[in-house]
């Protein structure tokens, strides 16, 4: 059987979601592999989210705010620009492909955008492979914190 | 009147071919008003595009061949239609076809064969450089590689101007070296002409041997080699630091490097390659320099900047026949003539030899002279 | 009052040593240690076999503290022994507590730490290409070696432990208290982080701070920061927000920006991705190339934030995939 | 922790269950840890799938619900009344969107289902970790605030007023009355611009309830829906205005001059002046830019002959402070300025003119009173106008700027009217007539003999520069040095067209004035890509902004023209009128707090609340969040390197286990 990647997408509620729910209402077809977390804003997307993800077993992290300039909290989606990038470099060196962590914006308005976004992101993570992540065959943690 | 079916099919093909842009043209005409072929025999653009969007028979009229790729509009163009993509891709269609007019084939051919447009022997490249004795390019020993243009080594007007580079970069302490056997065209022409496989073979090469030798930085001459190794180039992997000698003079001179003491006695104006100003910005450095050069009294055309007027020499032009009174250069030299300048400066080799030649045509050899930046600079040198 | 003495072990695995000085560091207070405990195990600092151990009845440690990240096949051995023969077990120090710097090593692997140590480093000089075997035959019979694991792993990981005392190396005043209580029998939670605050360094930190703003990120020893104002401030990266005090703020009073040996908060998953939450929200650009621009002046900002704690992070290591397959 | 979750899946009729099997994911909701009940229905959302989820409530003891229907952008409010109305906290429930981005956009049933599953899973594991909160109120302040003295913002006060509400009304400028008070007629109806407008002008000067703060700028807005506190810098006049009678005589005899802002620089003004003569406060200012004093000379004019002895050079800015329940910004909107587009050859020839210079050029109270001549002083014989200068073009404004087709058509009849032998062209890509009466009024254009070239005006030379650089092929016959040429292909035609004209007036765009950013950021209202203020949804809410108690109406917003921004103003007034109605407002539950026992002070969430809420207690070396303040959006949460900021109902837990949830399956 074919590789189907498993997506995690975090989303803010006043763009991205809106966006999502917009494909759907317009009954526009794209790939089932991203399950979606909606959150208030793209502020909202700490690293740790996206570890989480990681952790959970996700191939990739679709992450989704207002577009610069039109965030619904002014500027959260800001924070998350610049938090992004940080993050990426950090998962090179933790031999995870930043391609595996997307950020994109997408409006109310962008149902078809959203559509494109996902189904190319479908297929960016069919061609990397699953991560597999080597943390899910090492035992278990014991409390240490 | 005619009657007309649509062919979507041709449509999709532009598009496919890299006129991506085509459909966002809303038909406002912009294009047709500003192209300089308006003055002297109007090119329908804005038609062309609209029969392109509909597939329909003429938008590959031989008018097609008429577009210098100067520029104005597509910097006009409200819609953001990159017009020059979009005649390239309708060239390389019809390029596929065999239709190429004669001359242009010939210079195709010659790049092909030769590395060069002028059916030029390889051993003549960077030939100049021997007399002048600028060394072989040497990354441990050479900051810069310095590329001629076909132009510095097969046009004798050209060597003028290189030679005058040479004079200016070392008065400047620059080091710059050329490169040996094996340099080709930079193909920004043969790109416009919509010789796509061409210019990425041609191109690849240079990427390659630049790479090979170590090449970071690159000094050019003309603006058509400027626009080909800064936009065209990074795309084929080749990314290398250009700087036009107009954007290295004026840095050296911001920087005090260079002192330009010797009056030079001329009222200049300025005539604004294409390819420096509309294409790549560079308006301000010609400026600033010839406002640096003492003596020297300097006067605006009014298509100048953003406004100017194409030389007629870009888009493959160089190597077309364009019918006495078609020629924009020939609109030039009286424009220059009318703010009473007698120097008609430029920075780019084409321009040059397209305002040399109407220079001589019109009979203004006693009015005006022709010269590059670069060659006013070195008269200046002390 | 001798037979109702504690039985104290100490045990150190992939560890410097730092922490046994530390316990050291103890100074006099090391008598009143000696008052409540007898040392029952301390090979560091006497001489003591592991014969002599497995010869211990299950449970006879009253209280041993394990300093070191289990990086070898004996680590995990021992530490597994120690664990029957204890009590009361207790982490000692970032690396039992979080994998501290030998957990650095979780950023390669196995092959390319030997590599690049008999191999391909500047300063090793080995024509023959001369490695470690695990198993080697002498005349006088069989040697060995413990195997060298591919993943650091925390003591956590690796045993059920009962306390967790932080630092690199904790902090000795902490040491001592923490000895006096469990020795008082006023032992906290099984699992409790003990001797370090539940809030972070800031908290003790005496530095002025005002507006955090990322114009470029600097380095500590290219630059003399002010010693009254906040590190952040002055554009060095200090992971004090997102580390627990408890150390007497020993670098930041040196001058020294805090790299994070006392590990995560208590509501924290992952200090190196919290803490690089909360720089880079401060980065002073809007645009993906300002911001980029600036994180070009931040080296190796994995090792940074994760100095001390990548096996005990929520990733733990550096994955390879079954394939090999290596990220850019 | 809830123990007892209640799964109900919505068929929805067919749109869900046609490509989800409903009964396979009952079954796996079944085996999701803690769910007690798993059930299906047709519409979850009719009265009885209401009805059945309160009974299940109350006769299993449910703790948390988990309804997987569309998304909870529709129906959450539904589902959160129901589970209310039978005794449960309404954030104890969970939405699973199974149709939105479920069922609607997957094709194949087998993925349809299983990506239910995942979602439904997400939801359960979410509800059990969810919280219950509660909506708290606020009381609200009973006065208005209205930011910009145009159109709009007059309406605005005006309606505000008059419904009892005491209304403050800031403008920037010596005078309100905004652009509409230097048009001469407006369109289509040409009714008389001062005519309709001086008496809206005079009644804000004179009503009870409002307080109108003239050469006055808001300076910082703090506080929060209800509960605006605003700080007002009244600009120092160098003129008592509770003396000054208004009598003009220091105008009259003020010896320096400045070219007058309100004609666009084509007459001069004072330097005690007012704008013009409608002006509303009807009371001078110095300029101190132009009056000599303020360089250091000894000019006594203006107070040898002010009778009442009302100017005062001492005077300096003042700042008032007013609280305000809600808030409508009306700041208005700039014309591009027409010198980026230097083919157009504004600025280098002087007949070429703005929208707003020809305004005045024609009003009759303007600088020739309205007699429309050129500088130096002849009737032009033919007038070209440029629609789209800067507007629909990627190179300056994507938008269209709405009104420029409308009062190029007016210009056009002004010109006709005025000079019956003028010809007037108009260059135009597409007409947009689409308000009442104007497609009306483009016929009737057409009938007065304009003639409309359809085609952008690609190119402006003057005659003297044309005939530089013209040859034979462009010769125009008779071409003056003075006049203009204007190209431009006519596309209808395929012919490119030029034209020889005495004068050419641009439509320079409506763009977001230059301090727009500012602006939004004292008023919180986030800007979109356009630049201009963004309404809290484009077509639902389209005076209101995703700051509660702030409300845009006017230009401010987007381009529009006269009737929509007294539309909008109204609207806004009406808003604003609501909230105060209201006397107080909820507020969500779900925002952020800090965690006092976790904070260490270490300040890095200071920076980052766009909303001002968080606040540093110094003494106690914490962080603490005013919730009224906060909106919720978890940005402070995301980057609180201790953890210890909590978003209620977004909590690390709650969003962990809904991950946990989704990949479960």
């Amino acid at each position: 059987m074919s590789f189907e990647p498993r997506i995690v997408g975090i989303l803010c509620n006043w763009c991205s979601y809106t966006g999502a729910d917009l494909a759907g209402t317009s009954r526009m077809k794209y790939a089932p592999n991203v399950r979606v977390v909606r959150v208030m804003c793209s502020g909202r997307m700490d690293p740790t989210l996206v570890l989480k993800a990681f952790q959970e077993g996700a191939d990739g992290v679709l992450l989704a705010g207002c577009h610069i300039g039109d965030c619904h909290y002014i500027s959260g989606n800001l924070k998350t620009l610049r938090r992004i990038p940080l993050l990426k470099r950090v998962l090179v060196e933790l031999g995870i492909e930043p391609e595996r962590l997307r950020l994109e914006w997408v409006s109310a308005s962008e149902g078809a955008r959203y559509q494109g976004v996902v189904n190319e992101f479908v297929e960016q993570i069919r061609s990397l492979g699953p991560l597999d992540l080597e943390a899910r065959r090492l035992p278990a943690t014991a409390s240490a914190s | 009147m005619d009657v007309a079916t649509p062919f979507i099919e041709v449509a999709n093909a532009i598009v496919e071919a890299g006129g991506k842009d085509l459909n966002l043209c809303y038909q406002c005409a912009t294009c047709t008003g500003s192209c300089p072929w308006g003055y002297v025999e109007p090119l329908n653009i804005r038609q062309l595009i609209h029969l392109a969007q509909l597939g329909l028979e003429g938008y590959e009229s031989e008018d097609l061949w008429k577009c210098t790729t100067c520029g104005t509009c597509k910097t006009r163009c409200p819609r953001g239609v990159g017009i020059i993509d979009l005649v390239r891709s309708i060239r390389m269609m019809i390029g596929e076809t065999g239709l190429i007019p004669l001359t242009l084939r010939s210079a195709l051919g010659s790049v092909r064969g030769d590395g060069n447009p002028w059916n030029g022997s390889r051993v003549e490249r960077n030939r100049w450089a021997g007399p002048l004795q600028v060394p072989i390019f040497d990354k441990a020993r050479t900051e810069y590689l310095l590329y001629g243009c076909c132009m510095a080594s097969y046009d004798v007007r050209s060597r003028k101007i290189v030679e005058a580079a040479v004079r200016v970069l070392r008065a400047a302490g620059v080091t710059f070296g050329v490169m040996g056997q094996g340099e080709e065209c930079c193909a920004e022409s043969v790109r416009k002409i919509g010789e796509e496989s061409l210019f990425e073979r041609v191109a690849g090469s240079n990427i390659e041997l630049f790479k090979a030798q170590g090449v970071e930085k690159i000094i050019v001459l003309s603006p058509h080699c400027y626009d080909a190794f800064k936009n065209d180039y990074p795309a084929l992997g080749g990314k290398f630091q250009v700087v036009h000698i107009v954007e290295k003079i004026a840095s050296l001179l911001l920087l005090d490097k260079l002192r330009l003491e010797r009056p030079v006695k001329a009222k200049v104006t300025y005539h604004d390659p294409c390819y420096l100003g509309r294409h790549n910005n560079l308006f301000d450095p010609p400026r600033m320099i010839l406002s640096k050069i003492p003596g020297l009294e300097f006067e605006e055309m009014y298509r100048a900047r953003e406004l100017s007027l194409c030389c007629g020499g870009g888009g493959g032009r160089m190597w077309m026949e364009t019918k006495f009174g078609q020629r924009f250069s020939d609109l030039r030299i009286p424009e220059a003539l009318a703010v009473g300048a007698n120097v008609l400066a430029t920075s780019c080799p084409y321009c040059v030899n397209m305002l040399q030649d109407s220079r001589l045509n019109l009979n203004k050899e006693e009015a005006i002279e022709v010269k590059d930046l670069t060659e006013l600079v070195a008269e200046s040198l002390v | 009052m001798a037979n109702a003495k504690l039985k104290v072990g100490m045990y150190w695995a992939a560890s410097c040593g730092g922490c046994d000085v530390a316990l050291l560091d103890i100074h006099e207070k090391i008598l009143d240690v000696v008052a409540v405990a007898d040392l029952v195990f301390w090979p560091c600092a006497m001489d003591f076999k592991v014969h002599h151990v497995e010869a211990m009845p299950d449970k006879h440690i009253d209280v041993c503290f394990i300093s070191g990240a289990v990086r070898n096949s004996e680590n995990e051995h021992m530490v597994k022994l120690l664990r029957r023969k204890s009590k009361v077990l207790c982490a000692f120090g970032s690396c039992a507590h979080i994998g501290g710097i030998p957990g650095l090593a979780n950023f390669w692997d196995r092959q390319s730490i030997f590599q690049t140590v008999y191999h391909a480093s500047p300063s090793t000089e080995n024509p023959k290409g001369t490695v470690p075997v695990e198993r080697f035959k002498v005349a006088e019979g069989e040697l060995t070696l413990p195997h060298l694991y591919d993943t650091v792993k925390t003591l956590g990981q690796t045993i059920d432990v009962d306390y967790f005392l932080p630092g690199c190396p904790p902090n000795p005043d902490q040491i001592a208290a923490v000895i006096g209580v469990i020795a008082a029998g006023k032992a906290p939670a099984k699992g409790s982080v003990v001797g370090a605050s539940e809030r972070a360094m800031c908290e003790e930190c005496p530095r002025k701070k005002t507006e955090l703003k990322f114009k470029s990120f600097k380095r500590r020893h290219l630059t003399h920061p002010d010693p009254e104002v906040c590190f952040m401030e002055q554009g060095i990266v200090c992971v004090g927000a997102a580390t627990r005090s408890g150390c007497g703020w020993r670098c930041i009073g040196s001058n020294m920006p805090c790299r994070g040996c006392y590990g995560p908060l208590p509501s924290v998953h992952d200090q190196g991705a919290k803490m690089l939450s909360a720089i880079a929200a401060c980065i002073d650009a809007d645009t993906p190339d300002d911001v980029e621009r600036i994180l070009d002046t931040m080296p190796d900002p994995a090792g940074t934030f994760y100095r001390f704690g990548l096996p005990a992070s929520m990733l733990r290591r550096r994955q390879r995939g079954q394939d090999g397959r290596e990220a850019r | 922790m809830a123990s007892k979750i209640g799964v109900y899946v919505c068929h929805c009729g067919m749109n869900i269950a046609g490509t989800v099997d409903v009964p396979a994911v009952i079954e796996a909701a079944k085996a999701m840890p803690r769910v007690a009940l798993s059930k299906e229905y047709k519409f979850a959302c009719s009265d009885p799938g209401q009805e059945m989820i309160k009974q299940d409530i109350k006769a299993h003891g449910l703790d948390a619900i988990v309804v997987a229907a569309c998304s909870p952008l529709m129906h959450e409010k539904t589902f959160r009344r129901a589970v209310e109305a039978a005794g449960l906290n309404p954030f104890l429930l969970s939405i699973a969107n199974i149709r939105e981005q479920g069922s609607w956009v997957t094709e194949d049933p087998a993925k349809a289902t299983e990506k239910a599953k995942a979602i439904v899973a997400g939801a359960v594991f979410r509800a059990a970790r969810q919280e219950p909160l509660e909506m708290r109120s606020v009381e609200i302040h009973r006065a208005a605030l209205v930011v910009g003295g145009g159109i709009a913002g007059i309406q605005a006060a005006l309606d505000l007023a008059d419904s009892g509400i005491p209304t403050t009304l800031v403008e920037r400028q010596p005078s309100i009355g905004g652009y509409m008070a230097m048009f001469d007629k407006t369109f289509p109806t040409l009714d008389c611009s001062a005519c309709i407008l001086t008496p809206k002008m005079t009644a804000v000067g004179q009503h009870e309830n409002i307080k109108l703060m003239a050469y006055s700028e808001v300076e910082s807005v703090s506080g929060f829906v209800g509960n605006f506190q605003v700080r007002i810098r009244r600009k120092a006049a160098y003129v008592d205005h509770t003396k000054c009678n208004g009598c003009g005589m220091c105008m009259e005899k003020c010896p320096y001059k400045a070219p007058s802002e309100f004609d666009q620089g084509l007459s001069q003004r004072r330097a005690i002046y007012v704008p013009f003569a409608q002006a509303v406060p009807n009371k001078p200012v110095i300029d101190p830019a132009t009056c000599v004093r303020f360089k250091g000379k000894k000019c006594k004019t203006c107070i040898k002959f002010c009778e009442p002895g009302a100017i005062d050079f001492e005077q300096k800015d003042s700042v008032e402070e007013v609280t305000v329940g809600s808030i409508v910004v009306a700041t208005g909107f700039q014309p591009m300025d027409a010198k980026k587009i230097p083919q157009l050859a504004y600025g280098r020839h002087p007949e070429v003119y703005t929208a707003l210079e020809f305004e005045r050029l024609n009003n009759a109270a303007g600088p020739t009173q309205g007699k429309i001549l050129t500088k130096d002083g002849r009737v032009p014989q033919s007038v070209a106008i440029l629609n789209c200068t800067g507007s629909r073009d990627t190179n300056y404004h994507e938008y269209c700027s709405r009104v420029c087709c409308m009062y190029a058509l007016k210009y056009a009849h002004l010109i006709k009217e005025k000079l019956h032998e003028a010809t007037v062209f108009d260059f135009y890509i597409d007409m947009r007539c689409f308000g009442k009466g104007y497609e009306e009024f483009y016929r009737r254009l057409q009938d007065e003999g304009v003639r409309f070239i359809r085609g952008k005006a690609a190119q402006v030379f003057g005659g003297k520069e044309y005939k530089a650089i013209a040859n034979a092929a462009g010769f125009i016959d008779g071409l003056e040095d003075h006049q203009l040429v204007v190209q431009a292909e006519d596309s209808l035609l395929g012919k490119l067209i030029r034209v020889p004209v005495d004068m050419v007036v641009l439509t320079p765009a409506v763009e977001a004035r230059a301090d727009a950013d500012e602006v939004g950021r004292k008023f919180l209202v986030s800007r979109g890509a356009d630049g201009f203020f963004l309404e809290q949804h484009p077509k639902l809410a389209p005076v209101s902004t995703t700051n509660d108690g702030v409300y845009i109406a006017g230009a401010c917003q987007g381009p529009k023209d006269i009737p929509d921004s007294v539309a909008q103003g109204s609207a806004a007034a009406g808003k604003a009128l609501g909230l105060i109605a209201r006397r107080e407002v909820e507020v969500e539950g779900t925002t952020a707090s800090v965690v006092d026992e976790l904070c260490s002070g270490c300040k890095c969430c200071l920076t980052l609340c766009a909303y001002n809420a968080i606040s540093f207690d110094a003494d106690r070396h914490r962080s603490s969040i005013n919730e009224v303040l906060c909106k919720g959006c978890g940005t402070c949460v995301a980057s609180c390197p201790s953890s210890a900021i909590k978003a209620k109902h977004f909590t690390d837990e709650q969003i962990f286990a809904e991950i946990e949830g989704l990949m479960s399956m």
